[in-house]
């Protein structure tokens, strides 16, 4: 953790303070939400590493999906990412946003998010521990660092994928495309 | 040289040739009310200087007072009359066209027959000639407001009449007990003989003329028939009517009062009479839907206003006094003759049958708007003038009374201003239920003329009222100065 | 002269600055000990603003840009008549009451940009902004003119110069009263719980700044700590005597700010009229008894 | 140039104005706009002029005078410009409306009749042209038909009250001291009794109270405001109410002396404080009812109610500074309230109509003019600094608290928290929020409009930095008054006391305005994203549902509203009901019998002989 | 009973008077009310009349020598009785006339029931 070292901050604020600034909003799609709370408060505080829940996507830069994604929450969650202000990270919980998960074969789940919006790093288990989100953010941390940690370019680049992806399986989208593509 | 006596009986006489007329041509008939009328207002305006240096006497038959029947034409005869032959002439030009039932030479006669009653009861100086002249008005008011002949105007007419005998038997009892004691009819005479009312043999007859001369002018609780035969009669008439005769009616008590008996003592209940004649005028015409209703019913007010400034007997007092009258002879007549054009128009006397009216008939609209604001006392309306001269008059005296009096009258000033607002309102900005007839009816020029002459008054003598103060105040001193008038009449 | 009041000025904005990030940062920290946590590092807020001035950000108009220069300016205008020691660039223009007015702009400001921003949300957040601040300006008022006038003059230069003469004004009885009402209030002016009612982040999703991301809620966080500085400042400068020197200024304002974060720690969050009752009762009726008795007193 | 001129193309204009639109509606258009714009430049003309003539003698022995100074300027200009920014706003409004031509005229004659009153040198010219003025606003507030008419009726009922009650006070004066001249007349009540000078002034406290909408007479306000059509709204709500003001400015410092005032009774029971306190009154109840209003129109008209309430607060209290501040609060009140009706005006007439502040919103996108307007407008109202509102409210307060009337103050500035809540309702509710799809078609305000709206939000500017100005020529006044002037410069006020300089605060505004502004260019631009874009926990953002403006206060409004009920209003009502049913019962003793008539002659004959008989009273 | 024989004819008049006001007042007929006002017109008649009348007195002629001014008969009311009578008359005319009209247009006399025009 570097985050006391002054150097660094003078050399590059705007990582330095994505790093340790991660306002999170996160989506209580399923049963992972039930680790957040802990994770959180007292027991074992995420603030202390500057994460903390906001309310609003507008304040947020790092979206964590709990859990598995239904056809319904895909909505939500697309208009939630795309209101997100750059530079946005996205965190996968547990193992049913990879692929599925126990609901590999069901037909009303998104068996692979990063279908539909770009991931950033996945967090494994079902579920996954407190400390394996602390993990997650270090690891994090070190993509920021990095500069790895670019889903949200790849969003702006590939945005023409994406779209077609998500009109795919929703149908018509009500708003119109965050970026205008050539392609599109 | 100009004599008062031509007042009387060019209409007189015009009054009964009208049917040889009629014999001529059915088409000259109404054009004698005008021509009578016409020659009145030449004579009593040429009359009009000469009288304000001194008031002019004529001994009927050369029989000198207290002998015989004299005419006394001093400056509120004159007054009077001036302004009789100036209404009856407009309203006779209104008639031109408004009257256009078959008897209408039994119009004319009324109409004259009318007119020189109310000439007659101003310029007499003889009481049994005013109560002659008198029954002379009444009679033909009764029959004029019978002259529709439909259900509601007999109605009206009977009950007038009931109440007018009535009311005239009174005065002729009266005359009856004062020629007993003093073996005179001369008022200049009687009133040198009565130096007090105090004795009941003199205040009976008082009590007398009050009540039979209040039928004629209205006081509560005298004034039962006004609003029926003012709303039943013709528009014409009802003009006419409110103008003039409850006017002349006012005029004969206050002479009576004043200058017959001199009774300083009963004018505080008069006063008081007047007020409670007021407020019952204007609250009564407050809940009136029908329009003709609501302008009887408005003239009962304006005479108790009348009656309360002619009773402070101060100058100013009756100066105001008169000038109200005056006010309310142009005002009222104004609007009952735009009211009864727009009735006619609209076929209904109901307030609400008025919405729109301002689009459809603009000039008859605007004018009685103007009759209304001036009613209400708005400057620069002639109404503005007499209510402040009554104010003045009654903070003049410096008595709580009269102060306490003053705000009810000026309450029964607004309520009068909401239900005239309500008019005009009616007038100007509700929609006109029925749409189809949207299309603008401008009156015939007989019927503007009038109309139109007398918001010219209303507005010029509002804003220029020295005008008519002059005389007015001459008027006044005539009326308070007692002993001038017995020693002008008998040197 | 004139490089001087520069100079001040400068100052004072920097110090109100650090003082009220400090204050923030310190919140966060004060607050996580109450809760047994460990709590992010003081200059967190710092860190929150330097990432956001990082991000992009989302406006939705002209207003939306204007309302959030035109609070934080309003704000910094505020500080400038706030005497902190001897300095007070604009101490003779209008003194306290000039204060009052200035204090609006800066909810003005918010809500006017929130309200372009087109979300319902933000539209109840402002509406119980508006609410909350007419629930606690009567006492503020009531306690604004005991000062002003137990000490018969609107310059709060000279209230303070006064209480250098004749000691703090807690030592009056009315001057009490009205402190303490004005303690009761402060929450409500810091928008600390119980009286958080217009961010109310788990309810109405943060209210006004609903749609402030970046650069705006950055100037909103700053906005936030001058705010903080500001009524502290406030009563620092009417109740315990002003700036005999800075540091000493700064202690009395760290004391306040730490009860009134011992209370946020504790307590929960009272609804909307619930608030504007009790404001109206008890802050109202102590800061009125002082007024009836100092307009009595003379 | 010759005051009788000026009045005379006042009262010209208006009647040559009714006729030339028989003849072209361009020509009258212009015509009108032309006699505006003289009436202002000529009243202007008569800056520092101070001048006396009678004019007129035919009217029952008084004397008309015209007499102009500055206190009769001051007024004459404000009337004169704000007519004339509002004949500009009606150009386009009234066009398609009927009537235009009686429109028309009767505005230039209100406006007419209120020159003749600031302008009119004794009290019976100043009663007809009151009257004048107080009849054809009757002609004008009903001219929108529906419930203008009953609003048309309130009005003319409660004025015509007020009216003959001050006439009875100006009947009494003339009795008393035999003129009506204003010259001649002050000073002659130094030595009345402390009741007659009250007799007098509650009598004309009444008419003044009635047109100034002081509390307990200020019912035929709101409908009267609301229903009238918008720029006459402003002339309303901008001027007419101030001829009240005018009026007892006239009476405390003209007729009876300030000194005399200030020494009518002991301490909290002197008629200075009464007069206050109903001023305080005025702002308080109001204000909180205007925070329950619905309608644009009547919010606003609520409004002025309240700030009427200041100016009456401040120039009754009487010292030298509270006049100022009520004097200036007068000339502020008359440029952001008629602003604000212009701009409610323009709103009016883009929807159609539409006044509702719940059906409202997001207009911004398409009004930007007249939102900012509106914005300037309600800054005014409030009083934020560098507006013209605040520096007249600040003179009011200081002198109040300075003078240990700290509750005044304590009612004045709740007052004004007051007014941020329902001015910020009012411009949130039409303009912010969401835009309802059925708007989304509308252009914005025609020039005509945006005009007067333009220009006037930058005289609220310019007066609130520069309130030296328009303080300058109260300072002349009260100096004309017998007042110690006040010490003031360009920029604001220099006293011991308390100063103020606004252009400190402008200039600090205006730094670290551009600082801050700085700051936020150089940080990273931001995207523009539209209406529906918008936070709605992750859905899109549904159409025309999705705007919080009906109940913007509902907490508030729930816990105040049972307290606010209009009771004044109910009182006037059930007074009207009363007399109504008084007529409808006293109308039944003509009962259509004539034998009942009959019977009344007979009594009172009976009765009059009966009185004489037993107590002699004859 | 001297003044019985003094007054016999203003008791006659008062009496006529009195019986024509009550039938004005208490009958709802309009042919009596009109009968009654006929009633008070002659009773005031009657009373004119008295008031001038002497007993024994003489024609107001100076139709021979001696005959004394005050024995005479004063002529002025009977003048003034004519002249009532003929406004009584007119009345009387016109009243019947309207009754006549009245009756076509409500089918009654009772005035107690004609009460149309009212308030």
């Amino acid at each position: 953790m570097d985050r006391n070292k002054l150097g660094k901050w003078l050399q590059s604020p705007g990582k330095m303070g994505q790093k340790y600034s991660l306002h999170a909003l996160y989506f209580c799609t399923g049963c992972g939400i039930i680790e957040i709370p802990p994770t959180i408060t007292a027991r074992w505080d995420a603030e202390r590493f500057g994460v903390i829940p906001v309310a609003t996507p507008r304040q947020a830069n790092l979206f964590l999906i709990t859990g598995y994604v239904s056809v319904k929450t895909l909505r939500p969650i697309i208009r939630s990412y795309e209101q997100m202000p750059e530079p946005k990270f996205t965190v996968g919980f547990g193992s049913c946003p990879i692929n599925g998960g126990m609901y590999w074969d069901s037909y009303n789940t998104i068996k692979h998010l990063d279908k539909y919006i770009p991931i950033d790093g996945w967090i494994a288990g079902c579920m996954p521990r407190p400390e394996a989100v602390f993990v997650a953010v270090t690891h994090l941390w070190t993509l920021i660092d990095k500069g790895m940690a670019d889903g949200y370019k790849k969003y702006r680049e590939d945005y023409h994928y994406y779209r077609e992806n998500q009109e795919k399986i929703l149908g018509k989208l009500e708003w119109p495309p965050l970026f205008s593509s050539k392609k599109m | 040289m100009v004599n008062p006596v031509l007042l009387i009986v060019i209409p007189l006489g015009l009054a009964f040739v009208v049917p040889f007329f009629g014999f001529i041509s059915k088409k000259i008939e109404k054009f004698i009310p005008f021509v009578a009328l016409f020659f009145n207002l030449i004579v009593s305006l040429r009359l009009f200087p000469r009288v304000l240096e001194q008031p002019v006497h004529v001994s009927i038959g050369g029989f000198v007072p207290p002998f015989g029947i004299n005419l006394v034409a001093g400056p509120i005869g004159i007054l009077f009359t001036v302004l009789i032959a100036l209404v009856g002439f407009l309203v006779s030009i209104y008639a031109f066209d408004y009257i256009k039932e078959k008897d209408q030479e039994k119009y004319h006669i009324l109409y004259l027959l009318l007119l020189t009653g109310a000439t007659g009861v101003v310029l007499t100086g003889d009481i049994f000639n005013l109560f002659v002249f008198f029954e002379i008005l009444c009679i033909s008011s009764y029959s004029l407001v019978a002259y529709f002949g439909d259900k509601t105007s007999i109605e009206s007419a009977v009950k007038y009449l009931i109440q007018g005998a009535l009311g005239s038997c009174l005065i002729l009892m009266g005359i009856g007990l004062l020629y007993g004691q003093f073996g005179t009819l001369n008022m200049a005479d009687l009133a040198g003989n009565i130096k007090s009312v105090h004795s009941v043999s003199i205040f009976v007859p008082l009590v007398l003329f009050i009540t039979g001369f209040g039928v004629e002018a209205a006081i509560f609780p005298l004034n039962a028939w006004l609003p029926d035969a003012h709303s039943s009669a013709p528009s014409s008439i009802s003009a006419v009517l409110s103008g003039i005769a409850i006017e002349v009616g006012l005029y004969a008590m206050i002479r009576v009062v004043f200058t017959l008996f001199g009774a300083s003592s009963i004018l505080t209940f008069l006063m008081l009479l007047g007020v409670i004649t007021l407020l019952i005028g204007e609250l009564c015409a407050f809940c009136q839907e029908n329009i003709k209703r609501m302008l009887a019913y408005s003239s009962i007010g304006q005479i108790g206003l009348m009656l309360f400034a002619l009773s402070i007997a101060s100058s100013y007092g009756i100066t105001g006094g008169l000038f109200q009258l005056v006010s309310h002879t142009l005002g009222k007549s104004l609007l009952f003759l735009a009211a009864g054009y727009m009735i006619y128009r609209s076929g209904s006397m109901n307030i609400s049958s008025f919405e729109g009216m301002g689009k459809r008939m603009p000039y008859t609209a605007l004018a009685f708007t103007i009759g209304a604001f001036s009613i209400v006392g708005l400057p620069p309306f002639i109404g503005f003038p007499g209510k402040l001269m009554i104010v003045k008059a009654a903070l003049f005296e410096q008595e709580m009374l009269y102060t306490v009096l003053i705000f009810f009258i000026l309450l029964a000033t607004v309520i009068e201003g909401a239900y005239y607002f309500r008019v005009v309102q009616a007038l100007y900005f509700k929609e006109e239920k029925n749409t189809q007839n949207q299309k603008r009816e401008i009156a015939p020029l007989s019927i503007l003329i009038p109309i139109f002459i007398l918001t010219g008054f209303i507005v010029v003598i509002g804003i220029y009222p020295k005008l008519i103060t002059d005389v007015l105040v001459s008027s006044a001193s005539e009326l308070l100065n007692r002993a001038d008038y017995i020693k002008s009449v008998m040197p | 002269m004139v490089m001087n009041t520069i100079l001040e000025i400068i100052i004072i904005i920097l110090l109100a600055a650090i003082i009220g990030l400090f204050f923030l940062g310190l919140s966060r920290k004060i607050m996580a000990r109450i809760h047994w946590r460990y709590g992010p590092p003081i200059a967190q807020p710092v860190i929150d603003i330097i990432k956001l001035f990082n991000q992009t950000s989302m406006s939705h108009g002209k207003l939306f840009n204007f309302g959030i220069i035109f609070s934080l300016s309003g704000s910094v205008v505020v500080l400038l008549f706030l005497p902190l020691g001897e300095m007070c660039p604009l101490s003779s223009s209008g003194g306290l009451l000039v204060i009052l007015y200035c204090m609006l702009i800066a909810p003005l400001g918010l809500a006017l940009s929130g309200g372009e921003a087109a979300n319902p949300i933000t539209s109840i957040g402002i509406s119980r902004k508006f609410l909350l601040a007419f629930g606690y300006e009567l006492p503020l008022l009531l306690i604004l003119l005991t000062v002003m006038t137990h000490f018969n003059t609107i310059s709060i230069v000279d209230i303070v110069n006064m209480q250098l003469q004749t000691g703090w004004s807690f030592q009056h009885l009315p001057l009490l009263l009205s402190g303490i009402a004005y303690i009761l209030i402060l929450p409500a002016i810091l928008d600390l719980r119980p009286f958080e009612l217009i961010q109310a982040p788990q309810e109405i999703s943060s209210g006004p700044m609903i749609e402030y991301g970046g650069k705006f809620l950055a100037l909103a966080t700053i906005q936030h700590a001058f705010n903080v500085f500001i009524s502290l400042s406030l009563f620092t400068n009417l109740f315990l005597g002003g700036a005999e020197n800075p540091g000493y200024f700064f202690l009395k304002m760290l004391i306040v700010f730490i009860i009134l974060l011992f209370v946020n720690a504790v307590t929960p969050r009272f609804r909307i009229e619930q608030a504007i009752k009790f404001l109206w009762r008890w802050p109202a009726l102590l800061a009125f008894a002082g007024l009836i008795i100092v307009s009595v007193t003379g | 140039m010759n005051l009788i001129i000026l009045l005379a193309i006042a009262f010209g204009g208006a009647l040559i104005t009714y006729f030339l639109g028989k003849i072209s509606q361009k020509i009258r258009d212009i015509f009108a706009v032309f006699i505006s714009l003289a009436l202002a430049v000529i009243a202007a003309c008569f800056y520092n002029v101070s001048s006396r003539e009678i004019y007129y003698t035919g009217f029952l022995d008084f004397p008309f005078v015209l007499r102009v100074n500055t206190f009769s300027w001051f007024f004459a200009v404000t009337i004169a410009v704000i007519g004339l920014f509002s004949i500009i706003f009606s150009l386009n409004y009234i066009r398609k409306r009927g009537n235009t031509d009686f429109y028309y005229s009767m505005m230039l004659l209100v406006i007419a009749s209120m020159i003749g009153i600031v302008l009119s040198g004794d009290l019976v010219s100043f009663y007809i042209f009151w009257e004048i003025m107080s009849w054809s606003t009757f002609l004008l507030i009903s001219y929108n038909r529906g419930p203008a008419i009953s609003a048309g009726m309130k009005y003319i009922i409660m004025s015509v009250t007020g009216s003959v009650v001050m006439l009875v006070g100006i009947v009494s004066l003339y009795l008393h001291y035999d003129t009506l001249v204003y010259t001649e007349l002050s000073g002659l009540l130094n030595n009345a009794s402390s009741g007659y000078i009250l007799f007098i002034i509650i009598l004309f406290f009444i008419a003044f109270g009635v047109k100034n909408a002081i509390w307990p007479l200020h019912v035929w306000l709101p409908p009267a405001h609301s229903e009238a059509p918008s720029p006459f709204s402003s002339v309303l709500s901008g001027i007419l109410i101030k001829i009240g003001t005018y009026g007892i400015i006239l009476l405390i410092f003209v007729i009876i002396q300030i000194n005399v005032f200030l020494n009518l009774g002991e301490g909290i029971l002197s008629v200075r404080y009464i007069i206050s306190i109903i001023g305080v009154i005025t702002i308080l109840i109001p204000t909180f009812i205007a925070l329950l209003q619905d309608d644009a129109k009547r919010l606003l008209a609520w409004s002025t109610i309240a700030q009427a309430g200041y100016i009456i607060l401040g120039i009754a209290y009487g010292t030298s500074e509270s006049v100022a501040g009520g004097m200036f609060h007068f000339f502020n009140h008359a440029i952001f309230k008629s602003l604000l009706f212009m701009v409610v005006g323009a709103v009016e007439y883009r929807t159609n109509g539409v006044r509702d502040l719940n059906s409202l919103g997001g207009l911004i996108k398409k009004m930007p003019v007249t939102f900012i307007g509106g914005l300037i407008g309600i800054c005014g109202l409030i009083g934020v600094p560098l507006t013209n509102g605040f520096v007249s409210k600040w003179l009011i307060y200081k002198t109040l608290i300075l003078n240990n009337s700290p509750f005044l103050a304590f009612a004045a500035l709740l007052g004004t928290w007051g007014t941020i809540l329902y001015s910020y309702k009012l411009i949130h509710n039409m303009f912010l929020g969401q835009l309802p799809e059925k708007y989304e078609k509308i252009k914005k305000a025609p020039f005509s409009m945006q005009l007067p709206i333009v220009i006037l939000s930058l005289a609220i500017i310019f007066f609130g930095i520069i309130p030296g100005l328009p303080l300058h020529v109260i300072n002349s006044i009260e100096s004309g008054f017998g007042m110690e002037p006040l010490t003031i410069n360009i920029w604001g006020i220099a006293s011991d006391t308390g100063t103020i300089n606004m252009l400190n605060i402008f200039t600090a505004v205006l730094v670290i305005g551009i600082m801050v502004w700085l700051i936020f260019k150089v940080s990273k631009k931001s995207t523009v994203i539209g209406q529906y874009d918008n936070y709605a926990a992750g859905t899109t953002v549904p159409k025309d549902k999705y705007n919080y403006s009906v109940n913007f206060y509902d907490p508030l409004c729930r816990m105040i509203s049972p307290y606010l009920k209009d009771f004044i209003d109910d009182f006037y009502m059930s007074l009207a009901r009363s007399i109504k049913n008084t007529g409808n019962g006293i109308r039944r003793i003509y009962t259509g019998d004539v034998g009942h008539y009959v019977i009344y002659i007979i009594l009172f004959l009976a009765l009059l002989i009966f009185i004489q008989i037993n107590w002699e009273l004859w | 009973m001297t003044f019985l024989s003094e007054y016999i004819y203003y008791i006659g008049a008062f009496g006529l008077i009195f019986i024509g006001l009550y039938i004005v007042l208490v009958k709802k007929n309009l042919i009596k009310v009109i009968i009654g006002l006929s009633i008070i017109d002659t009773g005031i008649n009657l009373f004119l009349i008295t008031i001038g009348y002497i007993r024994d007195g003489t024609a107001p002629v100076f139709s021979k020598p001696g005959l004394k001014a005050n024995e005479m008969v004063d002529p002025v009311p009977q003048a003034l009785v004519l002249t009532a009578i003929v406004i009584g008359v007119a009345i009387l005319a016109l009243a019947i006339s309207l009754a006549v009209k009245l009756y076509k247009h409500h089918g009654t006399l009772n005035l107690r029931k004609i009460n149309e025009q009212k308030w």
